[in-house]
């Protein structure tokens, strides 16, 4: 209980994800949606800065993976803001419920 | 390099389809007489053939492009070759083919596109029988689907079911047989291959390894194939879109879908089943023979209750092919010469029967028995035609039909006894239906309304002049086809049984 | 360890980027040239396209046969990777080929072709990769652009809506995906695939790479739409604008499968056993689901959408046996499906234009208005099917023989459901060739599409009659692939 | 050197009668008196070749022991050298065949001479004649057949010649069924023969008749001995219902709805008796087996009698004719079941004249009287039509067994050929049918062509195309018996079977049967002639009114085939069919509508919702996470596979 | 494996304020509030990272996620959402069976996760302190393809923020904003 191994990153981060999941899979709004998947994948930036301290110390293979990870997510929310806001602009709604027109 | 006779027979109509696509749709005269001329160079060419063949050596003739490598890692080539077994399909396509074009002539909806399936269709039956390359054998046999559906949907017609139907049911069910046939091939190639050590697909080689197969593995590899070849021949009990369809279907296609594309089922259930799997056929045999014989039984009552002619033809046509496979089941000399030959027999005499159902349709406009009646004064000509088919059906001596339909007599009563008394009972049957049709439909008062009807003249004669006479030289000379025949049969015989010796039955 | 120790030590090659680095500068290119040009005259951004996408295409024959591994396995070019990049090009020329005037008429034709070439660019970038990272963007390069694509007719409801839904559930699946790739690294504490492959032969099975796998396959599972991961897909596809929908068909789910072969087979062999089975029930899946629910669709996009669904399940079977002639089967099949797919989409689009509706039912009577679209239609969906001749015939041939010993029951699910397929296939073809037309004008094709559309009949026709050249090229790439 | 040519080309007899056939079709259709010519003189020809041929045959005895058999191979299967099936085409020529072979070329050129006549303005004039010409060719080869195989394709085309002569009225429905009728009753029976015949190959492997005699002769195989009793059984059905003998005589009666001629030529002298010739050509297998020889002459015996009890109640001349037909039949069936070829033999001989003689007359007076075919209506015909009316008293005579008349001879042959082998209850069965005959036939007589004539009819006699035939044919009604008289028996010494047996003359048999004849004659004359309101005949109608009306309406058989064709074979075919379509085909739609139903069940979960997807997507995840972690490939369900 | 007794105190107190907001995110009404509590997640993860001795990743975490990736939904938030912020992040109908799925989902993973010996795989090294020094040299060596890929990854999100937001009505100036971004 006192040490904190890779275990408890690990499981943080499954702890983290499965949040991010709720809120995806749970909440009507597209931003908040968006946001969630971003919490997702800090999740899975937990696990890599972890086990890059933990497995590789010397390569920072999970540190320099984390960076792109971060800058692809932020690319996503740019593109993401956008199509929310495109689609704002066709249906005056960011709810998710409301996008079923394309469906069976 | 000889003359490549065969290639040239299978590529003449596709050749002319291709012509046909560069013509106007408005030269109807035009187009027809191009389908004739591109298949009347197949059935001249493949009369040359049949003749000279020579029966004395046998074997594998006119080669094409056995050498050819075509698909090297599938041990695949174009391999064309005739024996004694595919000689007869290919010349019973091509007098089919022919007679189809004229049969089809008064076709004037969309005649262009017509024509053009019909001339593809007929290219890929024939492809299946000059092929001598598994591969390439499968590559003909399911293209001539799909030509079949859209000639269904256009050209059909509705009536207990509608031709979209009809079609679809046709085409699904053949399908799916050769979705199971396929699966059996290509475990077959896998398991040849390993046994080998080199993939090779022509049928000799493939034969060579498969035959050394287990019997397990031959037996579910031909329960695969005796699926797949079993309702493309219409075997009982997957034979029910074989009325549908040949009733939806418009003439042309019922005659050759009947007359030859069926025989692809018998065919391959020679050549491939039975003789690579010779245990597998040992051990289905006995089956088979009860389901051959429940077919003929079956579909012959069932056409006795039925009012429509094509319906009639339809259920007749596999109560026949009952017969077929009753004769493969023989697994002798005298019963795979029988099923072939009653396969050759079946076929001009289906073609012929769905011509002149054809023609009655065209011109009466029902194939509705009880509405018809004393056409026979009206359009003697096609009555004609019609008693010859159905005497033909009946198995009269004299007609092509009779010497393979007694062959498969002998062989299957001295194999099977009284199971084959069942499946030799279906004459009476037969004869009874058949006669019913005809005279339903031909004698009996003429009516008023069909006084105006013309009898068949000029093109629309050559299907019952075609067919017709090799009716009565076939029937009066069975030799002609039976020496042909018995030349192919005897070394495929013989390799099957030393196969069945081998694996210790026999 | 000093940092520079790296850059010295690590092989680096730059002439074996000479495709993507042309790729790139192409699209930027393109992209600028948009800003350059007049509005009126951007139609000719496709030309350039077209031809930059074909020079770059010349290039890569020309480089087949090299074989580099740069940075240490991190970037692999060899005959595998050309040939998929050879794939991702034609599948390209032949989409900016045929749906040039739909681009057209939808304008920003500088960006669509731009981000098309930087999609293209993207999947190159995932069949050379070799290590997580490099894959991983290579995946999100390919997916951002194809994002934009989706949502590219943006007044358009149902293309924004795609957009969206594409983003968010693409998003979610890249996170599954790299928790699960983080795992693996995490075990084995690399992320070059080949590595990885020799590391985890030698570990015993631990619950994470469980689990890390099977998020893998979730995550790729989405890209490539295999059941149950596939539900974005119908969706998406009917949505995008036809030319997107046709890229997205072929080009994503053949990358994803380069790389899902590099992971699996290069990476994962040691637990083949764990995921071949799993492989094997969703190829099941994929393809039975995929059929059946084809078979009530009346939007022909949206048809084609689960036809391709089903395509995915047929061609992860050859993913189950992780062997040559596996990896063959799946190439020698992505690369013929692009030539269906692409005929398919390209007469749904050249058809949008003209009749304004993808709705099946709009297609009544196309054989009597135009011969050349609707046989093209027909040959397009019975390769589909693996109808002989047609090139889908010998794919499925190759794929199925992979796997007779052992999965006999994966044979039989894939040929009788690829038979079923044909029903929904063949109503096209009712509807096509039986009905008449409403409006009976002939529909004039230009030459562009018709290029594209004979083109790709030919290529089918001529791969299933006579598969030998294609297949021994496919050998060859395929021989490659274990030479790492 | 005529002779040996004939001998030597007589497969040129039925030849010839087919080229006519084939030229009338293609060639002279258009020219009715042409192809009608063409037809007799192609008949004619192969008369005078068969008669040369059986001169030839007739004169040198070893050919009784020792057919003329040429043959050539029609086709063969297996191995060149041991073929599996080898079937022979040719032609054997012995006394009997040759007997057969004039007298069907005899009868049927002068009845296709009467044909030009009776034909005469008839629609299908041209056709007519090719069909008669395709039927001598076919009786022709049948006659000749050195191979059952052979007698067989024979057989079945006489049957559709019969089937297409019956039904040459095609505009009249009753033609239509009867001609139905006759071909499907001759098949089911010949489904038995060709089992026979199949047996037959099987078991002695070939269908020869010269090498089947020899081999069932030397047929030891006692174990399996039963097999010659079924064969033989199974051969005899094709019979049954070629020469009408009871229960398949059914078509015979009704086949008279063809034209008069065709009455006469195959349904009374040629193609009925192929039956008998048939069960003569295959003695040798009957022979062996003595409850099939039995069953033989049950048959007969018995149909002779049931057909004779029939004919005394029918109106319908050409009715009355085909009874007694039937009945003379069976007379030939009881002699071939006694083991006598020779009685068989010559009572078809005898038979085909006077029978051919009355049918021909019945025409010439169907004729005159525009086919009005009720004998009542008629009456005193014999003062308009003379020669009509006396050559058909003749073949009464002929056929009542008075002497010197041919029926008496050959049916005394029967009669002491049953009693020499002791067949006692035959016998008187046999006698009664000759009263009865006798009887039926002469109020037959009585009623057309004497008493009062009705005024209804304007009778005319026939042209000479119609009564030369009648005159020659009587002739042989008074002349075909001689040549087997008991005292100088000429037929016996020819016809045979085994041993030539001469029967010597029994005279108090000879002397019952005349007395029989002479009895049935008398009565027939009290009630139909003297008695001339007929008050009689009509008093016994009613008195029996029970036993009447069984044979008005033929003891009903008719009725119970229909029955039996309409209740249980169309029911039948009903239920097959009703199966097919509603069982058969439902399972296969059934299937097609289950992908259809599930892919419809499916689309459910594509909702549309994003969220919903990704619900599905990680239930995915989870389903995919039990196989691996907890299915694993340690204990995989082996059924899935998995094994490198 | 951590000893001290402030890096463990350091990761609970993290670990809490990365979950609870992460909850509160998720469970916020408003979305206004949800974005600042993820601001807050984020910032937390940064400390984490510290605490992981990645210094450089950190950094960008703050700068990227809290600084650029938060302001950027806010602004988005702005730009379409009505003035009323309230009851605009809503759950939607699958609450339930949501919850039943990430429950076996996290169950999955963390058991899986979990229970896989990581101790095991531990390296005995430490970090080295230069981070920063050694990641810019392996961007520039060993990363130097995703580098430039994820450079043209950026331009692509770029040009499709804009081609997607870009209002049609106001194309010409969109237009110029291409031309300025395209230079860079």
């Amino acid at each position: 209980m006192l040490t904190i191994s890779l275990t408890h990153y690990v499981v943080l981060s499954a702890l983290l994800f499965s949040i991010g999941l709720f809120g995806v899979i749970t909440k009507r709004n597209a931003v908040a949606v968006l946001i969630c998947i971003e919490i997702m994948l800090n999740a899975v930036n937990i696990n890599l800065v972890a086990f890059s301290k933990y497995i590789t110390p010397m390569d920072f293979t999970g540190q320099i993976f984390s960076l792109f990870v971060i800058t692809v997510a932020a690319a996503e929310v740019g593109i993401g803001l956008a199509i929310i806001i495109a689609i704002y602009r066709n249906k005056l709604s960011v709810n998710l419920d409301d996008f079923d027109w394309l469906k069976w | 390099m000889d003359f490549p006779i065969l290639l040239t027979i299978l590529l003449a109509p596709l050749v002319a389809s291709l012509v046909l696509m560069f013509i106007p749709k408005e030269e109807n005269i035009l187009i027809k007489s191009i389908s004739a001329a591109g298949m009347f160079v197949s059935l001249a060419l493949s009369l040359y053939a049949y003749f000279t063949y020579n029966q004395d050596i046998g074997g594998l003739q006119f080669v094409f492009g056995h050498d050819m490598p075509w698909i090297s890692d599938l041990g695949v080539t174009f391999f064309l070759a005739v024996d004694g077994i595919s000689l007869p399909m290919l010349l019973l396509t091509n007098l089919i083919g022919f007679s189809a074009i004229f049969a089809s002539w008064n076709i004037n909806n969309r005649p262009k596109e017509f024509f053009i399936l019909l001339l593809m269709l007929i290219a890929g039956v024939m492809g299946t029988f000059i092929a001598h390359d598994l591969f390439i054998f499968l590559l003909f046999y399911e293209v001539v689907v799909i030509p079949i559906y859209i000639l269904v949907i256009i050209w059909g017609s509705s009536k207990r079911v509608t031709k979209e139907y009809a079609g679809m049911k046709l085409t699904m069910y053949l399908l799916i047989g050769s979705g199971f046939l396929l699966v059996g091939v290509i475990a077959l190639f896998v398991k040849t291959t390993a046994i080998a050590g080199h993939p090779d697909m022509s049928f000799t080689g493939m034969a060579m390894a498969a035959q050394q197969l287990g019997e397990f593995d031959q037996i579910w590899l031909f329960a695969l194939m005796l699926f797949g070849f079993g309702s493309l021949i219409s075997m009982w009990p997957f034979h029910s879109w074989s009325p549908d369809g040949y009733a939806g279907a418009p003439t042309a296609v019922s005659m050759i879908h009947a007359g030859v594309l069926k025989k692809i089922g018998g065919y391959g259930l020679i050549k491939i089943a039975v003789y690579m799997l010779p245990l597998g056929a040992s051990f289905f045999a006995p089956y088979m023979a009860v389901l051959g014989v429940i077919g003929v039984a079956y579909a012959a009552m069932g056409a006795m209750a039925q009012k429509d002619l094509k319906y009639v033809v339809g259920y007749s046509s596999v109560s026949h092919m009952g017969y077929v496979i009753l004769a493969v089941a023989c697994l002798n000399v005298i019963g795979i010469n029988g099923a072939v030959a009653n396969m050759f027999a079946h076929g001009v005499m289906a073609a012929l029967f769905f011509s002149m159902i054809g023609f009655i349709y065209e011109k009466t406009h029902t194939r509705w028995i009880p509405d018809m009646g004393g056409l026979a004064r009206q359009t003697p000509r096609l009555a004609v035609g019609f008693m010859l088919a159905a005497m033909a059906s009946l198995g009269l001596p004299g007609l092509v039909s009779f010497v393979p339909e007694f062959t498969i007599f002998i062989a299957s009563f001295d194999v099977y006894g009284g199971v084959a008394v069942i499946g030799i009972a279906g004459i009476i049957i037969t004869a009874l239906y058949v006669l019913r049709a005809g005279a339903n439909t031909l004698f009996g008062p003429p009516r008023p309304e069909y006084d105006h009807l013309e009898d068949i003249k000029g093109p629309e004669m050559v299907p019952l002049v075609v067919l017709g006479t090799v009716l009565v030289v076939g029937g009066c000379l069975p030799s002609l086809l039976f020496d042909m025949i018995n030349s192919g049969v005897v070394p495929l015989h013989a390799a099957i049984s030393d196969a069945l010796q081998l694996g210790g039955k026999l | 360890m000093p940092a520079d120790m790296f850059v010295l030590t690590l092989p680096f090659d730059p002439s074996a980027l000479t495709l993507e680095m042309l790729m790139a500068v192409l699209a930027t290119l393109v992209l600028i040239m948009g800003i350059i040009v007049p509005k009126g005259s951007r139609h000719g951004l496709g030309w350039v396209s077209l031809l930059g996408i074909l020079g770059i295409l010349a290039v890569a024959v020309s480089l087949w046969g090299e074989k580099r591994e740069l940075l240490n396995g991190m970037y692999l070019l060899d005959n595998y990777a050309l040939f998929w990049k050879i794939t991702f090009m034609t599948a390209a020329a032949l989409v900016i080929l045929g749906c040039m005037r739909f681009i057209d008429n939808m304008g920003n034709q500088a960006e669509y072709y731009s981000l098309t070439l930087f999609a293209t660019l993207g999947m190159m970038v995932m069949a050379s990769a070799g290590d997580f990272i490099t894959f991983y963007l290579g995946l999100e390069l390919m997916t951002l652009s194809f994002v934009i694509l989706v949502c590219f007719r943006k007044t358009d409801a149902k293309s924004v809506e795609a957009g969206i839904k594409y983003l968010l559930l693409a998003g979610m699946s890249s996170a599954v995906l790299l928790y699960g790739l983080t795992l693996i690294y995490g075990l084995t504490g690399s992320i070059t695939i080949l590595e990885i492959g020799r590391i985890i032969a030698m570990q015993p099975l631990s619950p994470a790479l469980v689990l890390a796998v099977v998020l893998v396959i979730a995550g790729l599972g989405f890209k490539i739409s295999a059941v149950p991961f596939h539900m974005w897909s119908p969706d998406v596809y009917e949505g995008a604008p036809t030319p997107v929908t046709a890229y997205l068909a072929v080009g994503s789910k053949a990358a994803s499968f380069a790389i899902i072969m590099r992971l699996f087979i290069s990476g994962l062999p040691g637990i083949w056993e764990n995921w071949a089975m799993v492989m094997a029930i969703l190829a099941a899946v994929t393809i039975i689901v995929g059929n059946l629910v084809a078979i009530p669709q009346t939007n022909i996009k949206r048809m084609l959408a689960y036809s391709s669904i089903a395509q995915a399940g047929y061609i992860l079977v050859g993913l189950v046996t992780a062997t040559e002639a596996g990896i063959k089967g799946v190439m020698f099949y992505a690369f013929l499906y692009v030539f269906a797919t692409m005929a398919a989409f390209v007469v749904v689009a050249y058809y949008y234009n003209v009749a304004g509706s993808d709705e099946l039912k709009d297609y009544a009577g196309l054989a009597q208005r135009s011969p050349l679209l609707a046989a093209v239609m027909l040959v397009a969906l019975l390769s589909m099917a693996g109808i002989p001749p047609l090139a889908g015939f010998a794919g499925k041939f190759y794929l199925f023989k992979t796997i007779v010993d052992g999965y006999l029951w994966l044979v039989f699910v894939g040929l009788i459901m690829s038979m079923v397929s044909v029903y929904y296939y063949l109503r096209v073809a009712l509807v096509m060739y039986r009905d008449d037309p409403v409006d009976a004008t002939p529909i004039s094709v230009s030459s562009p599409v018709a290029v594209t559309l004979v083109f790709a009949t030919i290529a089918t026709l001529v791969i299933g009659i006579c598969p030998g050249p294609l297949s021994e090229i496919v050998n060859g790439a395929a021989h490659t692939f274990f030479l790492h | 050197m005529y002779v040996e040519f004939a001998m030597q080309h007589a497969w040129l007899v039925p030849l010839l009668p087919a080229l006519a056939f084939v030229a009338i079709v293609f060639l002279t259709r258009p020219w009715q008196k042409l192809s009608a010519i063409l037809a007799v003189g192609s008949m004619a020809l192969s008369c005078v070749i068969a008669t040369l041929a059986a001169y030839g045959i007739f004169t040198n005895h070893e050919y009784a022991e020792k057919p003329l058999v040429y043959a050539t191979r029609w086709f063969s299967l297996g191995l060149a050298g041991m073929p599996d099936l080898q079937i022979d085409v040719g032609v054997q020529l012995d006394p009997v065949s040759a007997m057969m072979l004039v007298m069907v070329s005899f009868i049927s050129t002068f009845i296709f001479l009467y044909s030009m006549g009776y034909m005469n303005g008839e629609d299908g004039y041209s056709v007519f004649f090719s069909y008669l010409s395709l039927f001598g060719a076919s009786m022709l080869l049948l006659t000749l057949s050195s191979n059952l195989l052979q007698m067989f394709v024979g057989w079945e085309l006489v049957g559709l010649c019969s089937y297409l002569l019956i039904g040459f009225y095609t505009h009249k429905i009753s033609a239509r069924e009867a001609a139905k009728k006759a071909f499907v009753t001759c098949r089911i029976a010949d489904f038995g023969l060709l089992l026979g015949l199949l047996s037959l190959q099987i078991v002695f492997g070939t269908l020869n008749l010269t090498e089947l005699g020899e081999k069932i002769s030397h047929f030891e195989d006692y174990t399996n001995f039963g097999i010659l009793t079924m064969i033989a059984v199974l051969v005899f059905m094709g019979p049954i219902a070629k020469s009408g003998q009871f229960p398949l005589h059914v078509w015979l009666p009704d086949a008279m709805e063809g034209p008069t001629p065709v009455s006469a030529l195959i349904h009374a002298a040629t193609m009925v008796v192929a039956g008998v010739y048939l069960v003569g050509r295959t003695m040798f297998l009957f022979h062996e087996v003595e409850s099939a020889m039995l069953l033989v002459a049950v048959t007969g015996a018995f149909t002779a009698l049931f057909a004779a009890t029939i004919a005394l109640t029918q109106r319908e001349i050409k009715k009355i004719l085909a009874y007694s037909t039937v009945s003379q039949l069976g007379y030939m069936m009881l002699a071939l079941g006694v083991g006598s070829l020779t009685a068989g033999m010559f009572h078809m001989w005898t038979h085909a004249f006077f029978k051919a003689l009355m049918f021909l007359g019945a025409g010439s007076v169907l004729v005159a009287l525009h086919h009005k075919a009720d004998v009542w209506d008629m009456g005193g015909l014999v003062k308009k039509m003379p020669i009509t009316a006396w050559t058909f008293v003749i073949g009464g005579l002929a056929i009542a067994g008075i002497p010197p008349f041919a029926g008496f001879w050959s049916k005394d042959e029967i009669l002491v050929a049953t009693l020499a082998e002791g067949h006692y209850v035959l016998f008187a069965m046999a006698a009664f049918t000759a009263f009865l005959t006798a009887f039926y036939m002469w109020r037959l007589i009585f009623l057309a062509f004497f008493g009062k004539e009705n005024p209804a009819n304007h009778p005319k006699e026939s042209p000479w195309t119609m009564t030369v035939p009648l005159i020659v044919l009587a002739v042989g009604a008074i002349g075909a018996g001689w040549l087997g008289t008991p005292w100088h028996n000429v037929w016996a010494e020819w016809i045979y079977f085994g041993h030539p047996h001469h029967a010597a003359a029994n005279y108090g048999a000879m002397l019952l049967s005349v007395v029989l004849a002479v009895a049935g004659i008398g009565l027939a004359y009290t009630m139909y002639l003297k008695d001339t309101e007929k008050v009689k005949a009509k008093a016994m109608a009613e008195q029996y009114s029970t036993a009447y009306r069984v044979l008005v309406n033929k003891y009903y058989i008719d009725e119970l085939y229909l029955w039996f064709n309409h209740a249980l074979v169309d029911g039948a075919a009903k239920i097959f069919y009703l199966f097919d379509i509603y069982i058969v085909d439902s399972i296969v739609n059934g299937i097609g509508a289950f992908a259809k139903v599930s892919g419809e069940g499916l689309r459910v979960f594509q909702t549309g919702r994003l969220q919903n997807y990704v619900l599905i997507f990680f239930i995915g995840v989870l389903v995919v996470a039990v196989l691996m972690a907890f299915v694993g490939p340690s204990n995989a369900v082996p059924v899935l596979g998995g094994v490198k | 494996m951590e000893t001290s007794i402030y890096s463990v105190i350091a990761f609970y107190a993290l670990a809490i304020t990365i979950l609870g907001n992460a909850a509160l995110v998720v469970f916020a009404r408003n979305i206004v509030h949800s974005v600042l509590f993820l601001a807050i997640t984020f910032i937390s993860m940064a400390g984490l990272f510290l605490l992981l001795d990645a210094d450089f990743i950190a950094a960008i975490q703050v700068l990227v996620y809290a600084g650029a990736v938060c302001i950027m939904v806010v602004f988005g938030i702005m730009l379409i959402q009505r003035p009323d912020m309230k009851d605009t992040n809503l759950f939607n109908t699958q609450l339930i069976a949501g919850t039943g799925v990430v429950a076996l989902v996290f169950a999955l993973c963390a058991i899986l996760a979990g229970r896989t010996a990581w101790t095991d795989l531990v390296a005995t090294q430490a970090v080295p302190e230069n981070t920063i020094q050694v990641i810019g040299a392996l961007l520039m060596s060993k990363y130097v393809i995703p580098f430039e890929v994820v450079a043209i990854l950026l331009l692509v999100a770029l040009i499709g923020a804009i081609v997607i937001a870009r209002d049609e009505s106001s194309a010409i100036a969109v237009d110029e904003g291409v031309k300025a971004n395209a230079h860079d």
